[in-house]
């Protein structure tokens, strides 16, 4: 084996900076197979949820990560453990990155109690330390994020935050409100643009009169990265980390990657686009291949390696499809369970008048004290 | 023959832009998508990119497009993808299309139709689920829709488009697939029902039920096994939330005696609240042999998991149960 | 001791800043300005840049930002210059702030006061006028206190400040500027008023006025003028809208039997049509001696013309005829 | 008399624009004298509405336009019959120049009857035709100017939409919402930020991250005029009304400028800028003030002339004064006139349930049919 390589990212492109982050990045073997291990488990856990909600097991929206799995992971092994996550409904590889177990994940897609939200969240409300969610109303996290950067300034926590939010989110009026009081106040957030071509079934081009995403944060440094690239990302990331780490304020960054599916599983995904596009990423720009294809030809792992990586992780993942389906909802006693962190509601109303919820707490209510 | 929700609004829209040059659809995934929930299939490739137009994810922003350019005299159909979506936009709602007639004493109206599907679907969690309707009933200045059948879809939703106010139109997801009977009449491309009205679905003499949206439906559904047990519920259809229908509920009632209410949104401060209030203070108090009873929404918001969305949400069965207690029926 | 409510709200936040170190307080022209209305008076100059913050004119973008410090461990307290601006932030109120601690499952609760002018103020016109008592109500996850005196300011505030849950305080304009006699006990920095417990201003036996906010102030000057024709009015400060402290009204109509409900806001949907469905459908409906009535806003957009508004709020003229209509009292 | 005479305009500044309007502007004497007659009565109208303030007979807020006439004088002489406005609260100029009269608009701020909107609407809710208000939420007007400008094209009546906020206002996200759609759809709108150096009491400086708000529509030409230059404002809207006439999308105006008064009337304005920088600007640059002597100097006009306008301008203000205090408030057989346009509530409720009150129509409802 070799112990690290070093390879080159395509170029990124650059919004008032005078130099960007290196495109010779090098990593070591150990972090390499890491990065491929996440890849791969998001990849099996999501196909794992496609299954499901095709045999009617998962309910609502599922909106799956296939094809953005570099994104998460690249960002992900740049940050320190007091930075902090705010994503949106397309939530479940950035759960999983943050700290819970495909388990976590999937009971939580099945609504079981062994879910990292009891099954009260679903698909789109998924969270864990650090890590605020799962936001279904686009856009609405990225002034979340702001404000949870703006705690990590308060408390000198030496955090930053990441908010992410897609092409289509891109042009939503509170992001630029967030922008400016960031820039103003110097938050240390990344923004990130998840940009996988389309918002539903609206391209780009049709939603934004600019779709160079990465210029869109005005007097916001501004970064473009090829998303399908786990090593460009992460060293974008860690680019933009050292900028909001070193007082300079926020950071723009746009990863241009693809989802494979429909944009929720209900959606079929190829009546705006063509098989042939998907196709042609899936064989050209495919974010786990390509980084396998690295890895090979550098002898950063053998073939031998990574099958076993793909065999351990597609057991764990279809155990944890085991346990989740085995596993049970909460019962009606948590009906009412954690409207509150300290509820002054002397009953809770039911369908009725007549019945009455008991409001209890189970969860650990972060921020009670 | 049969029609389901879907098609009656999707033809009644397709109607009135044929009827009315002025008449636009503007949301998300409106035209080349044929509608998030397909409500506007075909009209993009029949009316084109001038009529049908596709937005990107800014309900602020095009929220407020559609109503000035309804005050500039065209007859905007703005679509939310769902109510949800609409607290985006609710300031230019409230405060530009509501109330801009009055403050400037008659002159500026705005005849703008705001639709979209309200309230709970299905395994969409707490984000998803919420009910619009108090709130905008709340507010005068609006007229505020909240159809249950296909006949109500098609002929209130052309009302809608020709009636020179703001009009909220509150759909529900989970009745778009449904087919209903409708007569030929309902077809007719006259036909319209008119707004602030309410139908009686069923009539009875035992205790009125009286809802909107697919409330009307659990209604039915429990007064049909309430009819087993000798209870002859009668049944109301509110169709508006504003303006609210009391002659036809207060009418009901004076025979009945007994009145539930049920909708699916929260019950604070919700519709049957104020149907509860209206009787209240109105004359018909006097007719009442018990209690006002409100079945609604849990006090929650809406959980994921199926069987605690489920307790959530109003069943025909708590309608029975509720129903029995008021009328000491075992 | 005379404190104004201006004075009762800035001391109140004064001392929780003091108290903890995690409280800032964020809005536009809070800082350097002292605040629009001046309820921030000084804390700038006492606390600094970090905890004392202006903002620019973008209230769904830090009401965001204070949400998702609540989320972070922070404890802040966002300013609406009005209620009215509230609307542009509404959805990450409801959706971000009320929602989240649910739909986590008891994970990530956000501690947030949300406070500000709300309802009515004079001259403003429909924009700047109206009470969002109903709609936040409407909605659990949320605590919603709408104080009325200086003490109930005070305590309350410090009350929400304290509390892990999101809390909207409605506060009202025409208030901040009055002195209201206050105890001892409330100026001491340990004072606290429990959230969702009314408070009976004033015992009386033949009537219940039931109302908060302003509305308070009018129910015990109708109350004064109702004593000279041998009426003697309860008059309920409900203090908190969500809990609703539905004993406290329900003891005193048992005692009374007869309630008006009282306030400025609208009356579809709104907090009087809660109170009333509530009585109806419990058991103190059995000791009603008359109807419920409503008094409210009246159901139109607030107009400009000063004889026009007040004929849109209610008097203590119309209490007084309201209460007299319902006692039979000449 | 010269019958016209040329000048020359502070540069203007450019963004996504290869040549901006012509700093060389040209004016005749007729058009002259009718400029410095609409400012003049402006500045009259506005300082007897903050006399009339301080005798309390207006209520509630009341933002007066006092420096900024030209922006506004300026931008109605390049508009044709067919173009619209709308703008925010400070609104008593544009309502005067869209065509309603000093009594119009004094009556209105007093909640007079003769008012332009019976005294329903009062200082910040005024209306006429083209004219769309007088809005009372900081950047609303926005979406809604775009709106009009979408009606424009629609019905393809040769006009375009003008649409006005301030600095305060220009980082409202419904704004980035607006210019993108306009942006898309090619719509014919003008945006205009009056740039008058504070949102209340707050510099541009602590509330905008770039300042320069002409490039701040991204992708939308933008710019930068002097604002206390009639001419100058005339000009760019000229320039920028051909643009949006020729299909080629919307333009944005930043027009710097400068208020007197404080931000409405209860402001005394002199907490957050000094009385120094007050006097300066009245000094050096006053709109109407400079004008006068740019029109003296070219002979446009002589002394005699300019104070006979001054004079007739006085008088018309001191007598719509009187006559608006002499007028009366509607009666309240008008307090639920007009809540819809057509009104299907069978009663309209008053403050009790046993009151309820008439709806009737007074206005033209000018989309009923
Ligand atoms: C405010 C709001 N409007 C509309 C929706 C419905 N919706 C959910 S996801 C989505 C598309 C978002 O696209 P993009 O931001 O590109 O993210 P992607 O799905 O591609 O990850 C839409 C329209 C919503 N959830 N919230
Ligand atoms: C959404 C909203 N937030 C706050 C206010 C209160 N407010 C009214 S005007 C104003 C300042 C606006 O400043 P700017 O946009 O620069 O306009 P200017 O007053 O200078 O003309 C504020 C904060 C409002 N009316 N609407
Ligand atoms: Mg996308
Ligand atoms: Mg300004």
């Amino acid at each position: 084996y070799s112990t690290e390589a070093t390879f080159e990212t395509k170029p990124f492109k650059l919004h008032k900076l005078e130099e960007g982050p290196s495109t010779s990045v090098t990593i070591g073997r150990d972090e390499a197979l890491l990065l491929y291990r996440q890849m791969q488990t998001i990849r099996r856990m999501e196909t794992a949820a496609g299954n499901l909600y095709k045999e009617k097991a998962i309910r609502g929206f599922c909106h799956l990560y296939s094809g953005q799995e570099a994104c998460a992971v690249g960002m992900k092994a740049s940050m320190i453990s007091a930075d902090s996550v705010i994503t949106a409904y397309r939530a479940h590889g950035w759960t999983y990155l943050m700290g819970v177990s495909p388990v976590g994940v999937l009971a939580e897609l099945l609504g079981r109690k062994g879910g990292c939200a009891r099954g009260k969240g679903g698909s789109m409300h998924m969270y864990t330390k650090n890590f605020y969610g799962g936001n279904g109303i686009v856009g609405a996290q990225v002034p979340l994020g702001a404000g949870i950067g703006f705690a990590h300034k308060y408390k000198g926590d030496g955090g930053i935050n990441i908010s992410l939010y897609g092409d289509g989110a891109a042009n939503q009026g509170q992001l630029f409100e967030a922008y400016n009081m960031a820039k103003l106040w110097n938050l240390p957030c990344i923004f990130v643009c998840e940009n996988n071509g389309y918002g539903m079934g609206t391209s780009a081009e049709r939603a934004s009169a600019n779709t160079n995403y990465y210029q869109r944060g005005e007097y916001i440094p501004g970064i473009w990265v090829d998303g399908m690239d786990v090593l460009a990302v992460r060293e974008a990331t860690r680019f933009a980390r050292a900028m909001c780490a070193e007082g300079k304020g926020p950071v723009l960054l746009e990863t241009a990657t693809y989802r494979y599916h429909g944009h929720s599983m209900s959606d079929p995904g190829t009546s705006y686009r063509t098989r042939e596009e998907i196709q042609e990423v899936r064989q050209s720009r495919d974010p786990i291949t390509s980084f396998k294809d690295k890895m090979l030809n550098s002898n950063l792992a053998t073939a031998e390696e990574l099958k076993q990586i793909d065999t351990s992780v597609r057991e764990e993942i279809d155990k944890a499809v085991k346990a989740s389906k085995s596993d049970s909802e909460i019962g009606l006693d948590e009906l009412a369970a954690d409207i509150y962190a300290v509820n002054l509601e002397p009953v809770i109303r039911g369908v009725t008048s007549l019945d009455t919820v008991k409001h209890v707490n189970i969860g650990s209510r972060v921020n009670l004290n | 023959k049969q029609l389901t929700v879907r098609d009656a609004l999707n033809s009644a829209i397709d109607e009135e832009m044929e009827r009315d040059e002025r008449v636009f659809l503007m949301g998300e995934e409106v035209a080349q998508y044929d509608g998030a929930y397909k409500i506007s299939r075909g009209l993009w490739k029949k009316y084109g990119d001038k009529r049908v137009i596709d937005t990107p994810i800014t309900e602020m922003g095009f929220g407020g497009i559609t109503v000035g350019a309804a005050m500039a005299g065209l007859r905007p159909i703005c679509e939310f993808m769902t109510f949800n979506f609409s607290m985006q936009a609710i300031d230019q709602i409230i405060n530009s299309a509501a109330k801009t007639l009055y403050m400037s004493a008659g002159e500026v109206n705005v005849p703008i139709v705001i639709r979209g599907p309200n309230g709970a679907a299905a395994g969409v969690a707490a984000q998803h689920s919420q009910c619009f309707g108090a709130w905008y009933s709340h507010c005068p200045g609006l007229k505020v829709i909240s159809p249950y059948s296909s006949e109500d879809c098609r002929g209130l939703l052309k009302a809608a488009i020709r009636d020179p106010d703001p009009v909220v139109f509150l759909e529900n997801e989970i009745l778009y697939g449904i087919p209903m009977d409708v007569s030929d009449e309902v077809m007719s491309k006259d036909f319209v029902v008119p707004i602030g009205k309410a139908k009686i679905e069923r009539p009875g003499s035992s205790v009125t039920l009286v809802s909107h949206s697919r409330g009307v439906q659990l209604c039915l559904e429990a007064a049909k096994e309430l009819s087993g047990s000798g209870v002859d519920c009668e049944v109301i259809n509110l169709r508006s939330l504003r303006p609210l229908d009391m002659e036809t509920v207060e009418k009901s009632l004076e025979k009945t005696h007994h009145i539930v209410t049920v909708e699916q949104g929260w019950a604070s401060s919700g519709i049957g609240a104020e149907i509860s209030a209206r009787i209240a203070e109105s004359k018909s108090f006097f007719f009442l042999d018990a209690p006002i009873l409100r079945v609604s929404g849990a006090d929650i918001p809406m959980p994921y998991a199926k069987t605690l969305e489920a307790a959530c949400l109003p069943q025909p069965q708590d309608i029975v149960r509720t129903v029995k207690t008021l009328l000491n029926v075992k």
